[in-house]
């Protein structure tokens, strides 16, 4: 349970500038999610926590303790790697068992022959043979222990990568995509037990994620990162409701938001012809962009905006309507329950009526403008 | 190359008759060596490409190799000589290999400069002052003279270090983020992954020490010290001619154990891909 | 008062004198209680042997007693590590009388001193595949005695075809078989006072024309001495000139189609020929006076007619005492029954010391002439050009 | 036997907290520590004294010794023996190497391209690498001996006229390159084979689906890029082994017939060992030295930069 | 435009018995998806179309073809594969231009230097280069094209690897997991773009994902694989909501359907005390499980389920309810807009309506059975 504080942290491979100044405040205990587009540098900043790369400039704190130059391995972080990083030439168990070995063992205990006559290596080999039975137990690789990661499947490497982190209590978890592979029912399993995991040992966690329902559901904040820089900061809710900038909100949120050029107006905002009922805190005629998440848009009544069909995604739970907007073309998503849109065929005319409360407005640069919707809702709120 | 179907005998006989043909080539001089150490004197050099014995005199030649000189003291001491030279050699090879091929370390670039300077030494150069060193310790005609010598192996370092450079960098930052010691790192995880390496460096330093000649006849004073080799040179004698069928008897005694270890390390070339734990 | 003493040995080439130096010390310890001998791994060869006790002598470690090649002593003899034995011969009375005759005594006496004792020795004689020399037309009974009757035989075994050669003189490997030539001639290769070569002269000029003579006439072709043998072992080599010590390998490792036979080397000057020695000298190499005394009855043991007669049974080396050959109670019979063995003893009084280079180039000056024995072998060179390039090339390398 | 040193052995020194750089540069120092002082201690202390005895005239057993500064050098220039040997050795380098390492790869491709006798060829063509130097010496010179060897018995048979393989100053040193190579084949074969095997199958698979239909091409795309270590690390071990060759010429021919495979190793052999001239074979060796010192940090420069790592 | 044919399909690792049978009929043209759990055979599966892995037994047929014994490069099949296996030692563009290269250039004009003189080769290197620098910019790594794989985070490998099977025209895509290494956004536009390229080119595609919108939106068909069978092919539509077995139903859909256990009754289901209008067509008194997806469930009236919450998600478009059913205490989750939830905590005591139409019923054996809802609904249709 340790705090983890990062200041300033910079970083370059050659030209390529990765981090430009990444700032974070972490609580002990808390879970954090470290989401943004590929390639933005999650994984090095997660490296760099570990103490793996060093950052050209920047403080890493841990624990209130500085750690900048410290080695990783006098650190007690555990890591999931992106790629698994898995021993090759170890089994299973071995792999899940070698932290464990390597922290709870004294070096003649690991001694290959001796170690096992040294007082009180068998107690503490047991010891860790059952944690690493527990651990496998839980993320259901029980039956793997004696392969090799070369006779595993891509998810089986991953979980075993998860657990080789899981066996150990650090004083701070990263974990980097680590349920990339897994299919969604063990994925939603072993998000479980991670959240489990979590609440129970309370351990400082960094879960780098690009799946919106980890981030959303898993973690006490969301990071959103993007060209190297920290964009928002905030709970789940925060950066979903109110994200601070036009790609914060265009990066969180499946299917993509809904984005629509309008012009500023009196105590309202237009949108080609129509005005709309969401007031601008922005001097008229400024040119606008307004955001409308896809749930935010139902079929609606006469005073709805009238699209017509482009094409519909079945999701399973629901659908997604895909429409071009008759007021300035601009095309349009709306997530709706598959009841709802029974009967709609591509090309035919609806109405999309819109809650305006849930509008997000933002001006040229994307930065986040107040807005507010004039309770002259165009359908059900 | 590997996936796929397996051949079928008719495409794949192309390959085995050129690895054949090469093989014939190969083979010839062991194929000699073999039927001469069968053969009496009188059979060995006959205008004749017969390898098979007219007159059996394999016992006699073998006989001959095992009573004159106590060969297979001669053996044993072959592999306590070449199994403590390689487990030295490991020891300072492996570590040092890592250092330079994982570790940014000034001097690093110095002491490889160091290493490739001491891959050109021939063996003989050093030979006299590690000579006189010896004498004055006391220690010829021990194992410690034997061995000592070889402790080092710039061919090792050099071999490892190739290996290890290819090991992905995930791998040992893994191992530190388990908690692993930079030595901890190195026999638990680099050195497991780098096995077809290591048992080619095996084989190598044991063979090449199995045979060598030149050290031994320097310091091997007792009889009961000599290596395998030194007792092969006891049967040729270059002012008088060679006993031909004792001597390849005796060579036959002595090449079978490394070649019966190879057999045994070429199981070890197939496993281990480096790899194989990490996806990219 | 020599109590109980372990005297160490050393000696090259164990393949041919294990058993002898085994049987030697036996019988040398049960007539001699107190004196034990240890024999430390012995050289495989002579160069191995002198480098050994070179090596020991500057790091310490020499042995007692070390049996060391002929043409070795000199280079231990300019190092000052034999010891030397004339006061040892001494306390022996008459050495004649022991069987040790002047000649033999001076095919180890270098720098005025005897720097060992002649243990087995060897000279050169010619082999002969009687079957070739049947089917070239040759008397088995009347083998050539000169050059000439030599080398027309021998091109007449060339001409046989089939890749059959006539003959091979060992002129590869070191200087002994070219000094055989000059000796013959009554040739030296040095002047008396060792500055300056004297192999130039007209002996030199006969030895090289032979040599040419051999190509040309006795087509012989230019083998390694290893493959000559070879040749010879398979019957495919009609005459073999070289030193006697092949007898034993010779007798192993020829096949059924050859008939051996031996005469001595074809006389050329019946007055001033002689003959070179090849073979091994007991070296005392101790400097401590009790076990000198020790190491001295060693050595003359192992060159007093039984150890001589063990070692030429043993070995087919031409024994270095005079009363072992002659005598019933040695090898009297030894040499009836083995003719193969008598060209070699009877050339005995005719054979010289091997010429040992002074200087710290000897070896080299023996590998100037082989290299230019090559090129008239190879028929690159004229005899007389090799000559003078030889002997100007040696000169360079003489100590001046 | 390795792991008689586990992870801990050194970490009081390693564990110290310390700048993440120096961290690892000491670590890199004492990992390499014990090799250098043995590398001293063993090598090149020893042959440094040696090269320090070439500024002078000391034979082994002579009493005392001169400085004579570059005496030894200056007689090199007009040395013969040394002269061809360095002609010789530089001609038997640019036959062996190549050869060895072209012949090596395809018989490693070979062998390993099939499952079928593969591990009865992988024990037959690494024997020369445990030829006992005796026993084949005397093997080879009744293989090529002239006129009862099988080689030239069996030219014969296409009506070749027997050749003097090792007896011909023309012959000797093609020769001994053949027997170079052969000695050489093994250890390329079993060092490309180990390479080889390193290589994940993922990416013949990844060939193969991108079209790469023939062997050749998969061999360009995959096979010889990714053997570059290996391949880097062969050059540079054949070409010393190549320089250093010497078992088989003192062997076979001792520099013979006339020099004409006379090898600069040998040379050095031969003064030192055989003349007892320390001085003047120490000047060889640090001629020698000094060459081929230069030709491999050049070798490995250049061809370093052109090799990748994964 | 190829059909694909698998028919019997099987294959052991050692004793591992990986695939049992598959026979699967694809028309051309068509894009399939397979899911199912880490480690069903999924990838191994794809590895025996390709031509990589062969079968113990069974025949692939391409566009008709039998090409069981025919080598990979002759397959003409492109492949995305799971772990990238990018060449290590090429740069991106190279990366992406080999198989053009090794299918369009004739072996003399691949020679590195000569190659560049023979006639034709700068025509067919720049027709290369276009459509590289084409497939790169779809793909968002055109700024990558002169690194090398070494130097590229996680999903821009991935992406290489996508790109090096879009850049050319094959008879058959098949795609291992190509997606599981990108963020929402990402993820989105590279599936758009994927669906694009399909709908113009019409290759037939195997799609290996365990991403459910994935292989929702993208496929006509999608085949579920478990345990080295396959258990259901069928339109995403078909196999979402008329799952023929238990497995498929709670592989399907996140989060997972509720499973209720029932006895069968006379017209009804009894679930505990409770009677649920459900009919099934099985003896009464048999053990049945009743599968219930968390959308068929919302806040109720007084004819709900009573039940008390658990725990809230929330998911950013919608919250999780999970809550205990008073009868027989069994966990229940339930897809709420966020709105109706408002106000709920965890204890609570809510009742949960259910659209008993799209309740499934399954055997003791996993089996589906006939259910008919008695149209008596509790709450919302
Ligand atoms: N070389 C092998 N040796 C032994 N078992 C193997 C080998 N390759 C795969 N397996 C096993 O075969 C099964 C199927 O593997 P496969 O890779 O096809 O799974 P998958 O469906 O692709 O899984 P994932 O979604 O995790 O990638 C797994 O249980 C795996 O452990
Ligand atoms: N060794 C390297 N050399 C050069 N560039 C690098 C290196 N490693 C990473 N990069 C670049 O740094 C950037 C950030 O990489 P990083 O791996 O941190 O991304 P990421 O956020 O983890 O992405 P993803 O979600 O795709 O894994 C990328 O553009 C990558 O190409
Ligand atoms: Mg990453
Ligand atoms: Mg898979």
């Amino acid at each position: 349970m340790a705090g983890i504080l990062l200041e300033d942290i910079r970083k370059s491979f050659g030209a390529t500038q990765v981090l430009k100044g990444v700032t974070v405040v972490m609580q002990p205990g808390e879970f954090l999610s470290l989401v943004g587009p590929s390639g933005c540098g999650k994984t090095t900043l997660l490296r760099i926590i570990a103490g793996l790369e060093s950052a050209d400039a920047g403080r890493v704190l841990v624990g209130g303790r500085e750690v900048t130059g410290l080695r990783a391995a006098d650190r007690d972080i555990a890591m999931v790697f992106q790629n698994y990083a898995l021993y090759p030439h170890l089994t299973v168990a071995e792999n899940l068992a070698m932290p464990l070995i390597m922290r709870r063992l004294t070096a003649p205990q690991r001694l290959p022959l001796l170690g096992r006559l040294m007082p009180g290596t068998r107690a503490r080999r047991a010891e860790v043979a059952a944690r690493v039975a527990e651990a496998a137990e839980a993320l259901r690789i029980g039956h793997l222990l004696d392969r090799r990661p070369a006779q595993l499947s891509g998810g089986q490497r991953q979980r075993v990568a998860l657990g080789r982190a899981l066996v150990r209590q650090p004083r701070a978890f990263l974990m980097d995509e680590p349920l990339s592979n897994l299919d969604a029912e063990l994925r939603a399993s072993t998000r479980r037990e991670i959240v489990e995991l979590h609440r129970q040992a309370g351990v400082t966690t960094v879960y780098v994620t690009h799946d919106q329902v980890e981030a959303m559901t898993m973690s006490d904040r969301v990071a959103v990162m993007m060209g190297g820089k920290l964009l928002q900061l905030g709970t789940p809710r925060e950066v979903y409701e109110h994200p601070c900038d036009l790609r914060v909100a265009a990066f969180l949120g499946s299917p993509r938001i809904n984005t629509l050029p309008v012009l500023a107006g009196e105590g309202q905002v237009h949108l080609g012809p129509l005005a709309l009922p969401v007031a601008a805190k922005a001097p008229p005629g400024a040119r606008l962009t307004l955001g409308l998440r896809p749930e935010a848009l139902c079929l609606g009544g006469p005073r709805g905006l009238p699209a017509r069909v482009d094409h519909l995604e079945f999701l399973g739970a629901e659908l997604l309507l895909h429409a071009r907007l008759e007021a300035g073309q601009v095309s349009i998503i709306a997530r709706l329950p598959v009841a709802e849109a029974a009967g709609l065929g591509i090309g035919a005319s609806v109405t999309l009526a819109a809650d305006w409360t849930a509008a997000l407005l933002f001006d040229a640069e994307g930065r986040r403008i107040g807005a507010a919707a004039q309770h002259e809702t165009l359908a059900h709120a | 190359m590997r996936p796929g179907p397996e051949r079928s005998l008719l495409a794949d006989l192309p390959r085995l008759l050129l690895l054949g043909f090469g093989a014939l080539l190969v083979l010839a001089p062991y194929l000699w060596m073999l039927s001469a150490s069968l053969k009496p004197g009188g059979e060995i050099f006959r205008d004749s490409l017969s390898l098979w014995p007219e007159r059996f005199h394999a016992l006699e030649n073998y006989g001959k190799a095992l009573r004159e000189v106590p060969l297979l003291r001669f053996l044993l001491n072959g592999a306590v000589v070449c199994l403590a030279i390689l487990a030295l050699q490991l020891l300072f090879a492996v570590p040092c290999a890592y250092a330079l091929a994982k570790l940014r370390w000034c001097g690093r670039e110095a002491m490889f400069a160091l290493v490739l300077a001491g891959l050109l030494i021939p063996a003989h150069v050093p030979a006299l002052p590690l000579y006189a060193g010896f004498a004055a310790a006391g220690l010829l005609d021990s194992y410690a003279a034997l061995v000592a010598p070889f402790a080092i192996s710039v061919f090792g370092i050099f071999m490892f270090r190739q290996a290890f450079r290819s090991l992905p960098d995930e791998l040992i930052q893994a191992a530190r983020m388990d908690g692993m010691g930079e030595l901890g790192i190195v026999w638990r995880v680099v050195l497991p992954n780098a096995w077809p390496t290591a048992t080619a460096f095996a084989t190598f330093s044991i063979v090449a020490h199995w045979n060598d000649l030149f050290w031994p006849l320097v310091v091997v004073q007792s009889p009961a010290m000599a290596t395998p080799a030194l007792g092969v040179l006891f049967f040729r004698a270059e002012e008088a001619g060679n006993d031909v069928g004792a001597l390849m008897a005796a060579s036959v005694i002595v090449t079978a154990p490394m070649v019966a270890f190879f057999l045994l390390a070429q199981r070890r070339f197939i496993q281990g891909v480096a790899t194989a734990g990490l996806k990219g | 008062q020599t109590g109980s003493i372990e005297l160490t040995v050393h000696y090259p080439m164990p393949a041919f004198f294990k058993d002898v130096m085994e049987t030697i010390a036996a019988e040398f310890t049960a007539a001699n209680p107190g004196i034990r001998i240890r024999y430390p791994a012995p050289s495989p060869n002579y160069e191995e042997a002198v480098q050994a006790v070179l090596r020991q002598g500057a790091a310490g470690g020499l042995p007692d007693v070390s049996f060391q090649g002929l043409n070795r002593l000199r280079v231990l003899t300019e190092r000052r590590l034999p010891v030397d034995l004339t006061p040892f011969l001494a306390r022996e009375g008459s050495a004649e009388a022991r069987g040790w005759s002047q000649p033999i005594l001076n095919l180890s006496r270098f720098g005025g001193i005897q720097s060992g004792m002649a243990f087995a020795t060897s000279n050169p004689i010619v082999y002969y595949n009687l079957n070739l020399v049947r089917r070239a037309g040759g008397d088995p009974e009347k083998l050539p005695t000169t050059w000439d009757e030599l080398l027309a035989l021998s091109g007449r075994i060339a001409a046989l075809g089939d890749g059959i050669s006539g003959m091979h003189f060992r002129w590869a490997g070191d200087d002994w078989m070219f000094s055989a030539l000059l000796y013959g001639h009554g040739g030296r290769m040095l002047t008396e006072d060792e500055k300056d070569v004297a192999f130039n002269g007209p002996e030199g000029h006969a030895a090289v024309a032979l040599i040419d003579r051999m190509v040309k006439e006795g087509r012989m072709q230019p083998l390694t001495v290893d493959a000559a043998l070879q040749a010879f072992y398979a019957g495919k080599l009609g005459i073999f000139s070289g030193t006697t010590a092949y007898i034993g390998s010779m007798l192993r490792s020829i096949g059924p189609s050859v008939e051996l036979r031996t005469t001595k080397m074809p006389v050329i000057d019946p007055v001033r020929g002689r003959l070179p020695t090849g073979g091994n000298a007991a070296v005392m190499l101790t400097r401590d006076p009790s076990r000198q005394d020790a190491a001295w009855r060693f050595i003359a043991f192992a060159t007093g007619p039984r150890g001589q007669e063990i070692m030429t049974r043993g070995t087919g080396y031409v024994p270095n005492n005079t009363i072992a050959p002659r005598d019933e109670r040695y090898l009297g019979a030894f040499y009836r029954e083995n003719p193969l063995f008598r060209p070699a003893m009877e050339q005995v009084p005719i054979a010289q010391p091997w010429y040992a280079f002074p200087g710290s180039n000897g070896v080299r000056v023996t590998e100037t002439i082989v290299d230019n024995l090559a090129r008239i072998v190879e028929q690159r060179a004229a005899p007389e050009g090799a000559l003078a390039d030889m002997a100007r090339e040696v000169k360079r390398l003489l100590p001046r | 036997m390795p792991d008689a040193l586990p992870g801990g052995f050194a970490a009081p020194l390693l564990r110290q907290p310390a700048q993440a750089g120096l961290g690892e540069a000491a670590a890199g120092w004492l990992l390499a520590a014990p090799a250098a002082l043995a590398l001293f201690a063993l090598l090149l202390g020893p042959s440094l004294m040696l090269l320090a005895l070439s500024f002078t005239d000391w034979e082994l057993g002579a009493d005392g010794l001169r400085w004579i500064g570059l005496g030894n050098y200056a007689e090199l220039l007009e040395d013969d023996s040394f002269l061809a040997a360095l002609r010789n050795t530089l001609l038997y380098v640019a036959v062996v190497m190549p050869a060895s390492i072209g012949l090596g790869l395809g018989v490693a491709l070979l062998v390993e391209g099939g499952t079928r006798l593969r591990a009865a060829f992988r024990a037959i063509y690494f024997l020369p690498v445990v030829s006992l130097l005796v026993a084949m010496a005397t093997a080879w010179q009744f293989l090529l001996h002239p006129t009862i060897g099988p080689v030239n018995r069996l030219l014969g048979l296409f009506g070749i006229t027997p050749v003097n393989w090792l007896g011909s100053s023309d012959w000797v040193l093609p020769s001994l390159c053949a027997i170079g190579v052969w000695e050489n084949l093994g250890y390329v074969v079993v060092l490309f084979m180990a390479g080889l095997i390193a290589i994940p199958a993922e990416l013949y698979a990844a060939a193969e689906v991108d079209g790469a239909r023939s062997g050749w091409a998969r061999f360009r795309l995959v096979t010889w890029p990714l053997l570059g270590p290996t391949t880097l690390f062969v050059v540079t071990i054949t070409a010393i082994r190549c320089l250093r060759v010497f078992d088989t010429v003192a062997a076979l021919t001792k520099g013979g017939p006339n020099k004409a495979s006379e090898v600069l190793l040998h040379v050095m052999y031969k003064e030192g060992f055989t003349y007892f001239r320390i001085g003047y074979s120490a000047a060889i060796t640090a001629v020698f030295l000094a060459v081929v010192l230069a030709l491999m940090l050049l070798q490995t420069r250049i061809l370093d930069r052109r090799v990748h790592y994964a």
